[in-house]
């Protein structure tokens, strides 16, 4: 099953808000360039995507959570608890993320879709910068291993709504990822889902109450 | 040629000093200075419009906004770049800024308290940087040339980036006209400043005039800014918050109120609105990430090791 | 008479079972692990509230939510003081909660995800609590039948409140109206999952029943609270999520769908949307506050040497 | 110089949004109960004198930024960050606060001002409740002491816009506290202000965009 536009569509934007929380705060100045840069093509096919289906300030704008039709994973804060900003989190949410995104891309542009033909080249950039820092943090230093085990688990249960109708090719993209990391593959079990149906996380609601603030209290303008 | 007099030569003759030329210690020292605080304010800088990305009222300003704080992070590795070709390494800048031994441009040291903060910052803070780097671009040292002809070309399209939104708000709604005014208001006299102390207060100035890293003094910079942007404003609708800004014909240029060099002080020493805030900011980034960059090291490190391995096999 | 026969004569007489009375140890026990359950829901229902407070949309309510938030702390203190009069500490129970051995009420692993559902828990989720405990009233331990009174005046009048609450979104907008719809239709089976698996399936009940501290079975229960819903239902003018509804003459009751057993244990056994969350937020909240509990244990310890210093210089 | 009723209300309007975020997430039991209690006491306060202003709700939530004239102090986070939640920081940022609002209330109550008679006896226990943890805290192990320090140094610049005109009753009821505590008294400075003009800190906008959000989705219903 091909998931509709606006699945894709508001996963890339959910993600591009989440990831743009980075800015200024990350660990090196060259990985503030590359988040920052992962947002924009993020934001960038969130916009084509939203553009092919309405008016993107609208549908950005003016929805509230449960017309939002993303996957839960891309709405959850980057670590347990709302407000945390956890790197190796960063990198196993954008690792399960870019390689279903970038499948869904493939597939859609082979089908000759033109949003998708671009974005799948990013994804594949964004695949490759997680997979490279799921090795690195996997395969650091023991604090590093430990974290970055915990996250790949924690955020686990949720790619299973992420990968609908595609898991087991998603799998042959992670698996070896994750080998390499040298960590423990997570065991499937708890498999948390309702993004698609409108039903999210309690952390959907403040991530769009803020990113939708400013435009809501001057209704109808141009910036 | 050799020595110094070899550098003096360079510089008399208009041409680059570079990395392996000899260079006097206090040049080389001066530039380390100006490049590192040049960069660090880049990095400070990305906080205050950082803080808008979230809440950028459309999509296509969050995408502008964004692509123009990843440049700032872009600029900030020319400039490291630049200043390591004189003998620092970027850990040893790092170490600088966090404990405070070196500066970064006390603009940013302001609150960003609305949207059209964006637009005004776009407008007159890079407007005002554009002006100082401008003739950086002409500088002796060659590294920091050509990072500037760089920095400069990126700049002035977010300057006009900025001053096109401003625009926007100026022929707004009613708030969004009000919020532009109240943005232009709270930016103009720190942009002044931005320039540096008066000349007759400025110290290093012609040390760096005869070496050529400086071409203009403070004065005649901030005149041709407020020069530049009376019209600008004219075009936006927006009122310049100087009763006294007026055109001299005799001078032909634009007279006007000096911004308050004390408060400008107060704010290099410290204690403006937002110093502790964008400090503590940069030394949580900077500590919340040491486990990435230890584990990003010792990846490298049993990388290296295994690849030394490997060879040592095959050689057996 | 002594020990159990004692006990069970109280029991028998519907007198209460104090702290100092013999009592079976499986009493003990099973009472334990029911208050601490109990005690347990109140703080982790804490969440699910708070998570509306900072959001609420009038002062009047933000305030109505902060003191129901702030009551169900206080039903916590007071459970857990119950819980140690049968020889446990809160530290005990607090542990027990943490490392997930004992549970608390699976309700709370549902996400608050509008406003309305704080209408929705005050009339559906308090309203069951109350159909459940107002029988615990009477139970035959002294100090939790005590605590349960306390409990349960407050309980109702949180009930009515989120009834009311509910009733103005029910009359209010379009948009109101279909807030306060979806959640009832997504609180209603939780809520009637409260009531526990069917008596078909339910242990303890038996000699709970004998014991008189569970007065009906979960199926009583839960058919008492769905006639007392569909009529309140009629009033707010909102649909409960049930086609097969229906008043049955026959049995003076309205027939209805049984919630998911299935879907309860799994929620149970902790794959319910929240549980994750909801443990995790408890367990910082409890590791974050370590450092305070200890400074407030070492400043007691000090305070208590100082005075038995000065006692004995009093003495000397 | 008297505060503005509006001036006194915003402060007690924020501090209560700010003291809400503690909500289950207390040290212990009892003092989740405190908090709230805290909160509703100024949310209570605010509420009476919002009213003697205008419409209450109108006030709290159709108001910019801009248009509040809190002090800085009661804006600012629990902690260094925007999102941190100390509770040393807490206690400390309480004792400056209710010192301050004791000594206004007061000073209104003698004045024969209804809704200062009664906000003088909450401040009052909110002043004890602080203080006692301030000691504790202080005078508790090498780490709280090392804390609490920081909260006392880092929070005291903003209490010179806070206490202007009655500083040194301010300093008379809150220097002994600190004695007690075994801290060190910080040195006066930096003195940042803004507020009571509608210049805040970076931090109000997102507090405001958070508390409002809901209320401005829906114009004009009642709740």
């Amino acid at each position: 099953m091909t998931p509709q536009p606006i699945e894709l569509a508001d996963d890339a934007l959910v993600a591009a808000q989440r990831l743009s929380e980075w800015v200024s705060r990350a660990p090196t100045l060259e990985e503030d360039v590359a988040l920052a840069n992962i947002a924009l093509d993020q934001l960038g096919v969130a916009r084509l995507l939203l553009q092919s289906i309405g008016d993107e300030d609208e549908l950005a704008y003016r929805r509230g959570d449960a017309d939002f039709r993303n996957c839960l994973l891309v709405e959850l804060p980057f670590g347990r608890s709302r407000g945390d900003l956890d790197f190796g989190w960063t990198m196993a949410w954008l690792l399960y993320l870019a390689a279903a995104q970038h499948l869904r891309y493939a597939d859609l542009a082979e089908a000759g879709d033109g949003i998708a033909a671009k974005a799948v080249k990013e994804s594949a950039y964004h695949l490759d910068h997680a997979s490279q820092w799921t090795v690195r943090l996997g395969d650091g230093t023991a604090e590093s291993r430990q974290r970055m085990q915990e996250a790949v688990d924690e955020i686990w249960p949720y790619t299973h709504e992420l990968t609908e109708g595609i898991r087991e090719r998603w799998l042959a993209v992670v698996e070896p990822v994750l080998k390499e990391a040298t960590l423990t593959r997570p065991q499937d079990g708890w498999k948390p889902d309702g993004g698609r149906k409108g039903l999210h996380t309690e952390h959907l609601s403040y991530l769009l109450a803020e990113m939708q603030a400013l435009h809501r209290a001057h209704p109808g303008v141009t910036w | 040629l050799e020595g110094t007099a070899s550098f003096e030569a360079i510089v008399a003759a208009d041409q680059k000093i570079e990395p392996r030329d000899v260079m006097p210690e206090a040049y080389r020292k001066g530039l380390i200075r100006q490049i590192a605080q040049h960069a660090h304010s880049e990095i400070i800088g990305m906080q205050p419009e950082g803080n808008w990305i979230t809440r950028a009222p459309s999509l296509r300003r969050k995408a502008i906004l964004l692509a123009k704080v990843q440049d700032e992070a872009g600029h900030g590795l020319y400039l490291y770049a630049a200043a390591e070709t004189l003998g620092v390494t970027r850990d040893e800048l790092t170490e600088a800024l966090l404990n405070g031994r070196q500066k970064y441009s006390s603009i940013f040291n302001y609150p960003t308290l609305t949207w059209a903060d964006m637009g005004a910052i776009g407008w007159l803070v890079d407007g005002a940087a554009i002006v100082n780097q401008v003739p950086l671009c002409r500088c002796s040292y060659g590294p920091y040339a050509r990072a500037m002809i760089r920095v400069c070309k990126e700049e002035s399209f977010h300057q006009r980036q900025g001053y096109q939104s401003l625009y926007v708000l100026a022929n707004g709604s009613p708030a969004q006209r009000a919020m532009a005014q109240d943005a232009v208001d709270r930016w103009w006299y720190p942009s002044l400043a931005m320039f540096g102390p008066p000349d007759t207060e400025s110290t290093h100035s012609a040390q760096s005039m005869e070496w050529k890293i400086k071409r203009f003094s403070n004065d005649d910079l901030r005149q041709r800014f407020v020069d530049m942007c009376v019209p600008q404003a004219e075009i936006l609708g927006l009122t310049l918050p100087d009763p006294d800004l007026r055109w001299n014909e005799e001078r032909g240029h634009y007279d006007f109120t000096q911004p308050d060099f004390e408060e400008l002080m107060r704010v290099v020493k410290g204690d403006g609105p937002c110093n502790r805030q964008r400090m503590t900011h940069r030394r949580r980034a900077h500590s919340d990430g040491a486990w990435v960059r230890e584990a990003a090291q010792a990846y490298a490190e049993k990388a290296r090791a295994a690849k030394g391995a490997s060879r040592e096999e095959v050689m057996a």
